[in-house]
């Protein structure tokens, strides 16, 4: 078998290989040799990082599984900053949770990658050399290799991230994911809206980011350290509870008091709440999401990549890998749910329901599936807020694949349409080209009306099936996993959050009531957008010429959504729970819970027995979603009809709420950033009437101060100067007497200085 | 001369009997450790023997002269005095009532003070020299443990009253005289303490017994020789160096005839001339008996078997023929130039001198503690080394000057030297 | 040669021709009678060295023998007379260069 | 040891008072017929030229200063010469040392002409 | 008795001769006293038993430097009159000179000089003699074994406890550095007098 301890020792590789690609692709852009060589670059360097991940997953797979739970094998730690009495240590923290992650990072990214070397081929001609007017192919490779520089960065990152032993250097690669997805989102520089969505997202990350970094900070200054290893230990632990609740003055913060005006919270929900601040931000739930449907401006591999697979998921790892803190903010038995989870289960559900509301009145294609995301990822804090620990990182690894497949899905049809468009033009020659193009009004007021030009507009596609039969079937087959359909990945996932939601609220949490009831609504709500997407984009008959001509797109494009859709199909199989009828057994009963339980620190992670309602349920809530879709979008061709079927169905002002996202980004708008420019101008008004003031008053004092010194000046230094002079004249004057130049003279007074001497001696 | 020196030994014997007498005074006062005669006892005992020790000499100073006269005379293939009593003898006495007679005539130009004092002030170094010298073994009038020493040091205090009196008598010639005299005798003086060092080191001590008692066979001490025989350059050295000091031919500058009338004494006449010329012979008696005692053995007798001779006898011998030596000098070489006279002293003893010190130090420590015989054996060696280097050295210097003398003359004579030689050639 | 000499006889003789011959050095117009009077206190120190010498306990151990004081006295001796020989000739280029020997000439350095 | 310096002492009292009882007595017996002639200087039968205190060449001073200096030089070789057996052979080396450095002034002095007469 | 009479009489030549020097008019006769005077101090030396400096003060002082005085008094020798011999500054002079011989001398009396223990009384000489045994014997050890041998070689009759012995040692050992050093201070003088005078 694989040695298990030497690979997890030489883990830190891992993060190398990419950074090692992305160096290699900066020297080549240096040596002005971009291009295609770079590509090949970083899928060679992402594809030896996920094969090592996945190796070392397969290794942590074997039996040792169990007790590398329990000692994670932490290879080489180096010293990396001195602080005060230890170091803070720099490392790899191989455990089943990072194993399998960082293999799911290195299967997606890498299919991305490859998908990403043919659909970023659009860059080469893109840009026009302003002067000369034709294509500036140079500038175009540059282009195209920046691209997979910033990619292998971020795989980088990712990966770091995910492996570190530490939270300060977790936080370090979170820094650099964070940079990475603004980069990747203002990749398209000259958009104006691109430059705008990356700033955007860089701006509400930071915001949680700030409470990651507060809790960090207020971890170390608590407990000493911030090595997982040691927060981990049961004492750590239980000395983070005995802290208590703070009652408001906190001391110890640099040797003074500081009021908090936080009563009663105790620091360990105190310090949970802060971390989970860093995951809303990062993963986009409910107050910080307004950045991830902006993001969508980036090229679909980053959105497929970034906002799907892996960064948005990075804020659930996070909660995953703190999970002890988060639980043992209840006072008593882990299975209690303590205060902050809690408010985690509160907001993921919320979420979850709000963006899949949201997701069902979008027209972008690539805007419903963020908002698909951002449903998802409340499914996955709502399953952690109540302790669902094993469903919901297993829904995090199926929800990246199916998720990364229906964005490169919908890549494909982007690329198709745009391709359509180009020859609709050729061929057409100028024939709609003045009267023909006509923007499909919504027919909706405050809903845009749907532009001629923009490819990811749903409303100008239909009809896709037959044109591109195989994103066709793989995004269906995506859909169907993140619908829920049984079989498929996304039903054994999301079912088992339900299920645990149902059997604790068996255990009497309102929570979990609460939890289940909105999860199985979005769940319907889910299967009815996704329906809807499907029907607009592939059934019914072209709504535009673009959509008619659109072609298949290139074959490296195509085999990794046969790939991903492959996993999105079989990966819910591992983790088919035991008690499920026919399955169960067949499969082993649930290898993936055994493999993941034993990191909870209470070791004995008990299954309840299998529960069939909240699986019919949550089936049931498909069907009906499916049905509806159908229903509203599937019989008859988009293009005909003048206003969307569900507009007329919600009525009109409910969906315009939902398509303009219920305004949250207004009232962002409204209140913070206008809030801010008030704060601005008040500041520059007070800086210049209050400062100056005093500035001028400062310099009027002075003039009069040096008046009075000059005056002091004449009148006595120039007194004592000729005193001086007059005194030292007498001096010498006196002197010259002495000076005679007879040598007796001298002598004589020599022997008078002896004679004092000898009186003095004598009397 | 040869009469003449049967009338010392008659001079001896009458002394002896006075000797005998005064032994009986001098042993009396004979230092044994712890007699504490009384200071009255002193003082009456050092008169005695000062009178005694003045009358002596001043008799052998008269004699002296006489003796000189007759010898020169006979050296010069005359009689000299024998007019005056049987032989001349009273030919001195004459000489003394002369001096005393005759008028004493004081310039007025002289600076009263000094022109007196200077006269008056040559006798008495003159005689106080004498009072380290060691007649027999306990025969000695004070000995001091630095009789060397102090023999030479009052030698040099005879420096002054020539000074005096060529200063005192306001006289060009008798001032010029005196700077000549005082520097010859300040000249000739180093050489001369230099050259008795060596005698002080192979003795190891200053005061003249000790130094009779190294020399001769009565007695253990270290040589046992005479040091003329281990130091015979150092001894010729003394003999020059004691003529010049005496001022006696050949360097005799300082009142010759010839040159500056009578040198510092021009202006001095009768008795104060004759004090002059007193101390003179004085100076010669006490440097021939310090000679004798340094490098002769003083009262040693040459052999052991000898010893029977009372040591006084020995000592009167040795002196007369110094004594003898001088005047002999006198008779026989001519005066030195100044130029030759002062370059002899400082360009020629001065560093024989010097060489001949460090050798004798280098062999006393080689022979240190050896038998007379080895010691002498050793020292002939080495003196004989150093007469030949000398020897050698002094050809070779007249050789240089002979080949430099040529070329002095003026080129007409070298053209005339030359052409002979071809001629001749 | 009963009742020895007490020390301070002789350190009051010595002090005695020190002062005198400070009285010379300082009041003598010609340059030869200064350098007389340090000749005389030159001797007035010899004095007391050489009574400290007879007199003073040597400390045991210190000098080999305890002739310090006489090594001593004999060194200023040999000074004096290299101070006289330089000092003299030093009169005697001045009186050439100035034809006076007066102290008081030979007030300024220059010329 | 006493007696001794005593005796010096009263030798030269003695020796002192010699040449002036002589002179006691010549001025007894030498006539004295003071002329004025007969007491002017005498120069040859000359008139007297100038003062007698003429200036003289340095070249005196120049012996007087060598003598005095070679003169100190003696007074260190006599206690040398007499502790000579009783040192080491170290004494004998110490001395040349000595003597080398003063004859290095014998051979300036030498070189330098002082010592010639003019 | 005797010995305080000599020490009186030659304490007196000295300092007479001093005032000689000082009060005389002219230079060369000043001189004279001040020859006078050394002789006093040699007698000086005489008495406190210091035979060897006794010597040397006679034949350096009196028969060298004197020379050396009356030589410069001659050849620097300008017209007669020499009106005054002392300069303004003499009273002062006299005064302050006058004091100082008074401080040295209450100092003298009062500090309590140590004396050596073994001068306890007799002559000068015994003195010596007891101490240049017992301090030759013991301070003189290896090193100078010979000397003492020496001494103790040559018969009593001789005065050999002449202490020029003991002074030889001491510069030949003890101070050979300042014996050789000067050497280089007559060297020096040598050179630096001749290149004066020589005009």
């Amino acid at each position: 078998m694989l040695d298990l301890a030497a690979l997890a020792a030489n883990a830190w590789l891992v993060p190398l290989f990419t950074a090692l690609a992305f160096v290699i692709i900066l020297v080549q852009i240096w040596t002005g040799r971009g291009g295609r060589g770079s590509a090949y670059t970083a899928i060679a360097g992402v594809a030896a990082s996920g094969a090592y991940s996945v190796v070392l997953f397969l290794a942590s797979l074997g039996g040792s599984a169990a007790e590398l739970s329990r000692s994670p094998a932490m290879s080489r730690t180096m010293d990396w900053l001195p602080l005060g009495d230890g170091y803070l240590r720099f490392g790899i923290l191989v455990d089943p949770l990072g194993a399998a992650t960082a293999a799911m990072v290195g299967i997606a990214c890498l299919m991305i990658f490859i998908y990403s070397s043919s659909y970023m081929g659009a860059e080469f001609e893109r840009y026009t050399d302003p002067t000369s007017g034709e294509v500036d192919r140079a500038l175009g490779r540059a282009r195209y290799a920046r691209f997979f520089a910033y990619v292998s960065l971020f795989a980088t990152g990712m990966f770091g991230f995910v492996l570190a032993s530490n939270l300060v250097q977790a936080l370090l690669f979170w820094e650099i994911m964070g940079l990475c997805s603004f980069l990747l989102i203002g990749f398209w520089n000259f958009k104006p809206s691109a430059a705008q969505a990356a700033k955007k997202a860089f701006m509400t990350t930071r915001i949680g980011d700030m409470g990651l970094f507060i809790g960090i900070m207020m971890l170390f200054a608590f407990l000493g350290t911030t090595d997982y290893a040691s927060l981990m230990r049961p004492e750590s632990l239980a000395r983070l509870q005995a802290i208590g609740p703070i009652d408001g003055w906190l001391s110890g913060m640099l040797g003074y008091e500081v009021y908090i005006p936080l009563g009663g919270v105790s620091v360990a929900a105190l310090v949970a709440l802060c971390l989970f601040g860093g995951s809303i931000g990062k993963s986009a739930q409910f107050p910080l999401h307004v950045w991830l449907p902006d993001a969508m401006e980036g090229p679909t591999p980053v959105s497929a990549m970034i906002h799907a697979a892996t960064m948005v998921s990075a804020g659930v790892f996070l909660i995953a890998r703190l999970y002890p803190v988060f639980a043992s903010a209840t006072v008593d038995h882990p299975d209690q749910i303590s205060g902050a989870m809690y408010a985690v289960a509160a907001i993921g559900a919320l979420t979850a329901l709000l963006a899949a509301t949201i997701g069902m009145a979008q027209y972008d294609i690539k805007r419903v599936l963020a908002f698909s995301t951002i449903s998802q990822l409340g499914y996955m804090v709502m399953a952690l807020g109540i302790g669902a620990y094993v469903a919901a990182v297993f829904h995090l690894l199926t929800h990246a694949f199916f998720k990364a497949l229906l964005f490169l899905g919908s890549g494909s049809v982007i690329h198709g349409v745009e391709h359509g468009m180009h020859e609709g033009h050729s061929h057409g020659g100028g024939q709609d080209a003045g009267a023909g193009h006509h923007d499909r009004q919504s027919g909706i007021p405050g809903v845009a009306a749907a532009d001629a030009h923009d490819p990811q507009d749903m409303r100008n596609m239909g009809g896709l099936a037959k044109r591109m039969p195989l994103t066709y079937v793989t995004f269906l087959a995506g859909t169907l996993a993140l619908t829920g359909v049984p079989v498929f990945s996304g039903f054994w996932s999301k079912d088992e959050i339900l299920s645990d939601a149902f059997h604790k609220m068996g255990d009497g949490h309102m929570i979990a009531l609460v939890v289940w009831v909105l999860g199985t609504t979005a769940a319907f709500v889910t299967a009815f957008y996704m329906a809807r997407q499907v029907f607009m984009v592939f059934a019914g008959p072209p709504s535009t010429d673009a959509a008619a001509h659109a072609p298949e797109s290139a074959p490296a494009m195509v085999y990794p959504l046969v790939v991903l859709s492959v996993f999105a199909i079989l990966l819910g199989l591992i983790g088919v729970p035991a008690a499920f009828p026919v399955l169960g057994p067949l499969l082993g009963g649930n290898p993936f819970h055994h493999y993941m339980g034993h990191l909870l620190s209470g070791g004995a992670f008990e299954t309840h027995a299998f529960n069939a309602l909240p699986a019919l349920a949550s089936v049931g809530a498909a069907a009906t979603g499916w049905g509806l879709g159908y229903a509203l979008y599937g019989r008859r061709p988009a293009a005909a009809r003048s206003r969307d079927p569900l507009a007329s169905v919600i009525g009109a002002p409910l969906f315009r709420l939902l398509n303009r996202k219920y305004y949250i980004d207004e009232i962002y708008d409204a209140t913070f950033i206008r809030g801010s420019v008030a704060f601005a101008k008040l500041n520059a008004w007070f800086d210049r009437r209050a400062v100056d003031g005093a500035v001028n008053g400062a310099s009027w004092l002075g003039s009069r101060g040096a008046s009075v010194n000059g005056w002091i000046d004449s009148r006595i230094v120039d007194g004592t100067v000729t005193l001086v002079a007059m005194v030292s004249s007498e001096l010498s004057r006196w002197m010259r007497w002495l000076q005679t130049g007879r040598v007796q003279q001298y002598l004589l007074l020599a022997f008078v200085g002896v004679l004092i001497f000898l009186a003095m001696n004598v009397l | 001369m040869l009469h003449a020196l049967p009338l010392a030994e008659s001079l001896a014997e009458t002394t002896t009997s006075l000797s005998g007498w005064l032994t009986g005074l001098f042993s009396g006062t004979a230092p044994e450790p712890g007699a504490s005669s009384s200071a009255a006892g002193i003082i009456v005992a050092s008169v005695l023997k000062a009178t005694v020790i003045v009358l002596i000499v001043q008799i052998g100073m008269l004699y002296a002269t006489w003796g000189e006269r007759k010898i020169i005379g006979r050296m010069q293939d005359r009689l000299g005095p024998n007019r005056v009593g049987l032989f001349g003898l009273a030919q001195p006495f004459a000489d003394m009532i002369k001096m005393l007679t005759k008028e004493d005539i004081t310039p007025t130009a002289a600076h009263k003070w000094v022109y007196n004092l200077g006269a008056i002030l040559v006798v008495p170094p003159a005689i106080i020299g004498f009072a380290v010298v060691a007649l027999d073994r306990n025969l000695i009038a004070a000995d001091l443990s630095i009789g060397a020493l102090f023999f030479f040091a009052i030698g040099s205090t005879a420096v002054m009253p020539i000074f005096m009196a060529g200063w005192g008598s306001r006289n060009k010639y008798a001032l010029l005289g005196a700077m000549r005299a005082v520097a010859q005798v300040v000249s000739y003086e180093i050489p001369q303490v230099l050259s008795i060092v060596g005698v002080l080191l192979l003795a190891g001590t200053l005061s003249m017994n000790g130094l009779i008692h190294s020399q001769g066979p009565i007695g253990d001490a270290f040589p046992g020789v005479w040091f003329i025989l281990l130091q015979p350059i150092g001894f010729v050295i003394f003999l020059l160096a004691t003529t010049a000091e005496i001022e006696r031919t050949p360097f005799d500058i300082p009142e010759a005839e010839s040159e500056i009338i009578a040198g510092y004494h021009t202006e001095y006449a009768g008795i104060k001339f004759g004090l002059f010329y007193l101390a003179l012979y004085f100076v010669t008696i006490s440097a021939s008996a310090v000679g004798a005692i340094l490098f002769l053995g003083g009262w040693q007798p040459p052999f052991a078997f000898l010893a029977g001779i009372p040591g006084w006898i020995w000592m009167t011998a040795k002196t007369l023929a110094l004594v003898f030596v001088f005047m002999w000098l006198r008779g026989t070489l001519p005066r030195l130039r100044v130029d030759q006279l002062m370059a002899f002293a400082w360009k020629v003893l001065v560093p024989i001198s010097l060489v001949n010190l460090m050798v004798t130090g280098l062999l006393a420590k080689l022979v240190a503690g050896r038998a007379p015989l080895m010691v002498f054996g050793a020292f002939t060696v080495a003196n004989v080394a150093m007469v030949a280097l000398l020897i050698w050295l002094v050809a070779g210097w007249r050789r240089f000057n002979a080949a430099r003398q040529i070329t002095f003359e003026r080129p007409a004579v070298q053209a005339v030297g030359a052409a002979l030689r071809r001629g001749a050639a | 040669m009963e009742a020895s000499i007490p020390l301070w006889w002789y350190l009051l003789v010595a002090a005695a021709l020190f002062g005198t011959g400070l009285f010379g050095a300082l009041s003598r117009r010609n340059a030869v009678g200064v350098l007389m009077g340090i000749e005389l206190m030159l001797n007035g120190a010899n004095i007391n060295a050489v009574a400290f010498w007879r007199y003073i306990a040597v400390p045991s151990g210190a000098g080999l023998n305890g002739m310090d004081g006489q090594v001593f006295a004999i060194m200023v001796i040999a000074l004096a007379a290299a101070e006289a020989a330089v000092g003299l000739a030093l009169i005697i280029s001045i009186y050439r260069n100035r034809q006076s020997v007066l102290v008081e000439d030979f007030s300024t350095m220059r010329g | 040891m006493g007696e001794n310096w005593a005796f010096v002492a009263i030798l030269t009292v003695i020796a002192l008072t010699i040449p002036i009882l002589g002179i006691l007595a010549a001025m007894v017996l030498a006539p004295k017929r003071p002329g004025t002639i007969k007491n002017s200087t005498y120069e040859c039968g000359l008139e007297t030229v100038g003062d007698a205190w003429v200036q003289f060449k340095v070249q005196y001073y120049l012996y007087a200063l060598i003598f005095v200096l070679f003169d100190v030089e003696t007074v260190f070789l006599y206690p040398w010469a007499v502790a000579y057996q009783s040192l080491p052979l170290l004494a004998l080396f110490e001395m040349i040392i000595f003597l080398l450095i003063l004859g290095i002034g014998l051979v300036y002095a030498w070189r330098k002409g002082a010592l010639e007469w003019i | 008795m005797m010995e305080m009479l000599a020490f009186g009489l030659v304490a007196g030549v000295a300092v007479g001769g001093a005032i000689g020097v000082v009060a005389a008019r002219n230079v060369f006769v000043s001189a004279l006293w001040l020859v006078l005077s050394f002789i006093g101090v040699a007698g000086i030396y005489a008495i406190l038993g210091a035979d060897f400096l006794a010597a040397t003060q006679v034949l350096i002082y009196v028969g060298a430097i004197s020379v050396l005085i009356l030589f410069a008094v001659m050849l620097t020798h300008h017209v007669m009159g020499d009106e005054r011999s002392n300069n303004r500054q003499a009273f002062l002079a006299f005064i302050v000179s006058s004091s100082v011989v008074a401080a040295l001398g209450v100092l003298a009396y009062r500090t309590d000089w140590p004396i050596r223990p073994a001068d306890a009384g007799g002559s000068v000489v015994t003195a010596m003699r007891g101490d240049l045994a017992g301090s030759s014997a013991a301070s003189t050890a290896a090193q100078t074994g010979a000397s003492t041998a020496l001494t103790s070689t040559v018969d009593l009759a001789l005065n050999q406890d002449s202490n020029v012995v003991r002074l030889g040692q001491a510069l030949m050992t003890e101070h050979l550095l300042s014996f050789e050093i000067i050497s280089l201070v007559l060297l020096v003088a040598l050179i630096g007098a001749i290149v004066i005078a020589r005009d």
